[in-house]
């Protein structure tokens, strides 16, 4: 057990370090190249990289200035792109990996419909075949980037006749595909929108898209969604990104309200939660960059993490008082430092009530911990053994 | 004793319900991009002068129904409900203020105005670094030739921009004291804050040597005489709120259906819902006993205000954010109506201090009184 | 609307007092023929009392230094009694109500089981009828004061065929009995048992001791646990009992430990949440005083009052450090004054935990209140339509 | 870099653990009326000292195993899960005090005793108040006749009736130092306290002009310097016990049917399980940490044991609370050991302070070394 990071004269930092001198202001595409956007990932995409040199090479492009690939392009680099090197046939992987690791194309996820909440697999739309292309019907939302994304990884029913979880696939489909209409939706913060609408008609979409094979979609996407919520186990303020427990203690001491007995008791225990959900994630980093699978451990932490980050901008906020109700993005000083979207606590908080329901709510998660982590009875779906074309017609009853 | 509401009571709530529900209306706040410029004050101030609700605690001798703050909560409770916007709040402070500091000759001109609905007022209390105490202020009066002028600012005045008159709490040589000034002098300066609760109008006030009328019977009573009735007026809106809020909630998850069944047969939702119909029942009780205790001039009043303001405004915002958690994503869309009463919630446990400081003056108020301990 | 509490001048308060004064030191037996222990019961039990009358009576037997004869015989006196009103036959009032009143005949109640809990309708104790007696075999558990009661009100199975709710019934039975075995449990608190396990071996119980009809066990149980329940709306440390908020603040307030910021803040918010309970209990006695049966108000009490009252003790505990580790009644100074059982925050402290499961756990009356007050859809009980001796073979499913 | 315990680690904890399941015996302690004495120190004393384990980070120089922190880790996580009763905590504590203030003289001799399992020790640190900072003590030294002699009492010192030597902070004229004192003394008297944890001897000791040797070496940092030490020591046995009790009371919520299935199916109960996972997986990585942290003498050690100890006795407590709740009325009972280890997480969470004043630490370490914040 060693919980050093690699340090400041480690040859393997000295050695990246070495190409930003020599490539100052690389473009994303050279980056790329070099196999630092994933550097775990294998040859050709990475480097095939142990935890301590992706972490490393992380860190280097933090200090050349340079905004990380995975916040332009979250969805292609964490959570969706390593399932071509999984499931994808090797024309996907050549067609469609170059481009997103350079952040030439960027991609979003086409998961959540209205009628399935944390209920996903009760997804409706609909992918026929029809000879060598696949006919796409149905409504999208809460699609990240979907109104800047140039690929969409989609999910949809290619077997109605199945049960609700089997009978579905993933394609990967161009954005500006005919038939593909992309509404923004303005969220509770009034600030630009990250979410959207994209509503699907008619949308023809050759067959060598369909990722896997047709029926393997939940396991697919269930697999990049674990990959997601791992990618939120970190101890930021909305969905592991943004300011963390040590900025908001930073600001609070600045500030000098950290001399308010209320607040430093409560900013004290946040930012012992805050250095231990670092541990765990860095631990989960270990894990999977040593090939172990995502697992449940996401669950835990995205469960810890999330409310964690809700309480962090409620005191931010709270120790504004009632100036802090004025839409103002200089809520206590920050550090100076590269934070992603949510750059200040102001959009942080009015956010945050979110960060409970993307990408699982609360409950499904405390669910799957129960269930994957402590092996307690799993909860039982009255819908999930029917064929899909007739559980939708079974009438909900008042309980179980 | 009676713990109960009596038939009058419960007709005028369901009176102001009726005529909310009717004319009180969300839709133009549900525009993405829309501001508190969109809430339609005037046109719901005028329905509400129609009612006589400006005068609904003005004493009759003043022109006002001289009605109780019970009958007040009524309407205050059913005014959270709907989140009218409309510069009551604002009026009711202001009249307060003339009610208690004011002259009986000020008393006659401007209370008679506020009840007939021909005077629209702010009170303007708050220093820059949300301190309202009554004691400190940003603002300074001065005599200048036998008449008092006043210079500074105010942060979070309510409904500043839509009032004829603004009330303001200034420092003179050794004092505070309360000061009238006209909103339309053209040496004040309101700026509309960009407050969160869209539903609220917040504003900034500057004066720069404005002419000001002093409330001559302003003394130390006056500001917490003042505040206890706005925790009522706050707590009064937030139980309101959240009686509306967790209807909807309930509603929303007897019909959202998840995994076949309807999301509120499973127990974590149940047990959450179970927990706010606690808040609700405890909120109500006590803006209830407030609103008992300030009309009767019960030695209890301060300590009943300040109970009710900390509870209400707290059990407000964690049921307005479990409402949304309830209704998922859709619930945070600025197209719901969701996240007016979550600001609206967050807002009133900042607007005259957080919870917090209100429990802080109730232990002062048992540490100096230890007989409240045995009423 | 009128929040005060009947004057000292109060005419029918100075008439109660006359009596005392012409009584100084009334026996039970005494205060029952006056009809003082249940007022607001009917002649010739109690006056039919008005609220305010009932309050005033409790008070005035508080001042004149008399521990109230509901603290000694509660189960009798508030829980059961009254179902002799409604269920009983003549013959059981006039036999069973006289002594209890006087507190000649202290009661217990024998409901839980050891294969019950939460599920008490999975009773096992059978009563069969032969000839004009019932024979009762079985076990209780959790029966609180049973090592010291003349009379215990018990719930058995008359009818196994029916499903578990129907074909109980509610006897009285005379615990001195043969067949009746009481052992006394020692609880985590160390101090002297409250509770007690029941075995019933053969008991011989003549039919006139059947409350109600057969197969009203159920219903009758229900009734007499709500009145429980709203009797533990108190906002007292432990089911209503003991000292409140009020008595904490005052004892902080003594020792200058309010003086501690965090201490304040939390002392601050239990005083107000005590003081809205008491504002609830207050208007359920109302309620129920003016006729309105026990309803759904009582779990909503119970729901708020047990972790109220936990947290009371808790923070009286804390505010001793580690000295409030050491077994000492002293915890914090209580204003001198008759608490019952709870008569200290050391015992109500370690006895805590126990207050969110006796009488409904808090997950049970989450459920009350949200299915009886909000009408949220109810849990369904796969076993609750089977014969109960049908359902007792099916085997527990994983899940719902 | 490497978060992960490695293997030598994981066999010392699952060899520490079938002996102490072995060994470990709670039957005596769950018959009503029992008391510490009933707990069995001594037979399980030796059975330790067999095992090495008083000397488990006692120097090799000085006649130790020369072990890790996160050994120790190791052993006093299992410990915590087995609520073993044995003076261990009072020996490390001493032995600390001998480490960090003896001469080389005094470690030579007392700590290679210690580690030979000859030599019980107990710190007494604890003024009546509770107060254990290392500078106040309601003990006072004196010199006469060139001899050092004690006076005062302690509270709460843990392990001071089986001990050997006592270790005692007192006061001399301008400074703490600390002193071994002879427990057999008989101007030394302990009185065993009625503590809720009877798995722990927690005493009074009272010292009536009491030869006593100096620790020569005592400075300002010899207290902070111990007090991490147990920090790690109490956060691990929390975080043992939260391990043991998440799992027996998962494994209880499998078994124990109501209405028709296991009540671990119910979401209530689920979900509740399910923080507790949380809460067991923060209290391990933060032991781990500061076990690492202390070893290594990282700068963030201090913070790091503050940390440990804050969140593990909180999660304790949690977890035990909750334990009760799932077994229901059966988990109340003494005949039960569900209430051994909510007595011992309690007291947990007061022995060396709450959690709340080990926040406070580690605001002011941060406050002081603000590249804390950023290491």
């Amino acid at each position: 057990m060693d919980f050093n990071l690699p340090g400041e004269d480690d040859p393997r930092r000295l050695a990246v370090r070495k190409w930003f001198e020599a490539n100052p202001s690389p473009s994303y595409a050279q980056l790329a190249k070099q196999g630092y956007v994933v550097p775990h990932w294998p040859e050709p995409w990475g480097l095939g990289a142990e935890p301590e040199l992706q972490l490393i090479i992380d860190q280097e492009i933090e200090r050349a200035g340079i905004v990380h690939p995975m916040t332009f392009n979250v969805i292609a680099i964490n959570q969706c792109g390593q399932s071509l090197l999984t499931h994808g046939t090797k024309d996907q992987r050549q067609k469609f990996l170059p481009p997103a690791l350079a952040c030439e194309e960027r991609w979003c996820m086409l998961f959540s419909e209205p009628s399935g909440g944390s209920d996903l697999g009760n997804l409706r739309t609909t992918a026929r075949r029809d000879g060598d292309h696949y006919i796409i019907n149905g409504q999208k939302i809460w699609n990240s980037m979907a109104n800047k994304s140039q690929i969409g990884v989609l999910i949809a029913r290619t077997d109605p006749e199945a049960p609700k979880h089997r009978g579905l696939s993933v394609f990967l489909i161009d954005m500006k595909t005919l038939g593909v209409l992309v509404r923004p939706i303005v969220d509770m913060t009034g600030e630009e929108p990250e979410y959207n609408e994209v509503f699907l008609t008619d949308v023809k979409v050759s067959a060598d898209r369909l990722l896997g094979k047709e029926g393997d979609g939940w396991r697919i996407v269930m697999e990049q969604l674990q990959t997601e919520r791992m990618h939120m186990t970190k101890p930021g303020a909305v969905w592991g990104g943004g300011p963390t427990a040590r900025e908001l203690m930073s600001g609070l001491i600045q500030t000098g309200k950290i001399n308010d007995p209320l607040i430093r008791d409560e900013a004290g225990k946040l930012f012992v939660e805050g250095e231990l959900l670092r541990l765990l994630s860095l631990r989960n980093l270990s894990n999977r960059i040593n090939g172990k699978p995502a697992g449940a451990e996401g669950n835990i932490g995205k469960m810890l993490a999330s409310p964690h980050g809700q309480n962090l901008s409620d005191l931010a906020k709270r120790s504004q008082g009632a100036a802090g109700m004025v839409r103002d993005r200089s809520v206590l000083p920050l550090p100076p430092k590269e934070y992603g979207l949510f750059d200040n606590w102001d959009y942080a908080y009015w956010f945050a009530p979110a960060a409970t329901l993307g990408v699982g709510t609360q409950e499904i998660l405390k669910n799957a911990v129960a269930e994957r982590v402590l092996g307690l009875p799993r909860e039982l779906d009255p819908t999930a053994s029917l064929p899909f074309n007739q559980a939708k017609l079974v009438k909900p009853k008042g309980a179980n | 004793m009676d713990f109960s509401l009596n038939e009058e009571h419960e007709a005028l709530r369901d009176n102001a319900r009726a005529f909310l529900s009717k004319e009180a209306e969300l839709s133009k706040l549900l525009v993405p991009g829309a501001t508190v410029a969109q809430a339609g004050y005037d046109g719901m101030w005028n329905k509400m002068v129609e009612l006589g609700w400006p005068g609904i605690v003005v004493p009759e001798a003043y022109g006002g129904l001289g009605m109780t703050y019970l009958d007040l909560a009524m309407v205050m409770g059913e005014i959270g409900r709907s989140l009218a916007a409309a510069p009551l709040f604002g009026t009711l402070a202001g009249a307060w203020a003339v009610e208690k500091a004011g002259s009986e000759d000020q008393k006659k001109l401007l209370l008679g105005e506020v009840a007939a609905g021909r005077l629209r007022l702010a009170l303007a209390v708050t220093c820059a670094n949300g301190t309202a105490d009554g004691a400190h202020s940003d603002v300074k009066a001065v005599q200048r030739d036998g008449r008092w002028v006043v210079s500074g600012r105010n942060a979070f005045v309510v409904d500043a921009d839509a009032a004829d008159k603004i009330v303001v709490l200034a420092r003179t040589k050794d004092k505070g004291q309360f000061f009238l000034v006209d909103r339309g002098d053209r040496n004040v300066t309101v700026d509309v804050l960009e407050w969160r609760d869209i539903t609220r109008q917040v504003c900034a006030v500057s004066y720069n040597n404005v002419s000001a009328e002093p409330l001559s019977q302003s003394d130390d009573d006056t500001w917490p005489w003042i505040r206890d009735r706005l925790y009522l007026v706050l707590a009064a809106e937030s139980a309101g709120g959240i009686q509306k809020v967790l209807a909807d909630t309930v509603e929303y998850a007897k019909e959202r259906v998840a995994f076949g069944k309807p999301i509120g047969a499973f127990q974590a939702i149940k047990h959450q819902l179970a927990e706010l119909a606690g808040l609700d029942q405890c909120a109500t009780a006590g803006v209830h006993f407030a609103a008992w205790a300030l009309g009767e001039g019960d030695k209890r009043a301060s300590l009943a205000a300040a109970m009710a303001q900390s509870y209400a405004s707290a059990a407000y915002r964690d049921v307005t954010y479990r409402n949304i958690q309830v209704f998922g994503a859709i619930g945070f869309t600025w197209e719901m109506k969701n996240h007016l009463y979550y600001k609206r919630a967050r807002s009133n446990a900042e607007l005259l201090g957080a919870p917090r400081h209100q429990r802080d003056q109730v232990v002062r108020l048992l540490e100096k009184t230890p007989e409240l301990l045995s009423a």
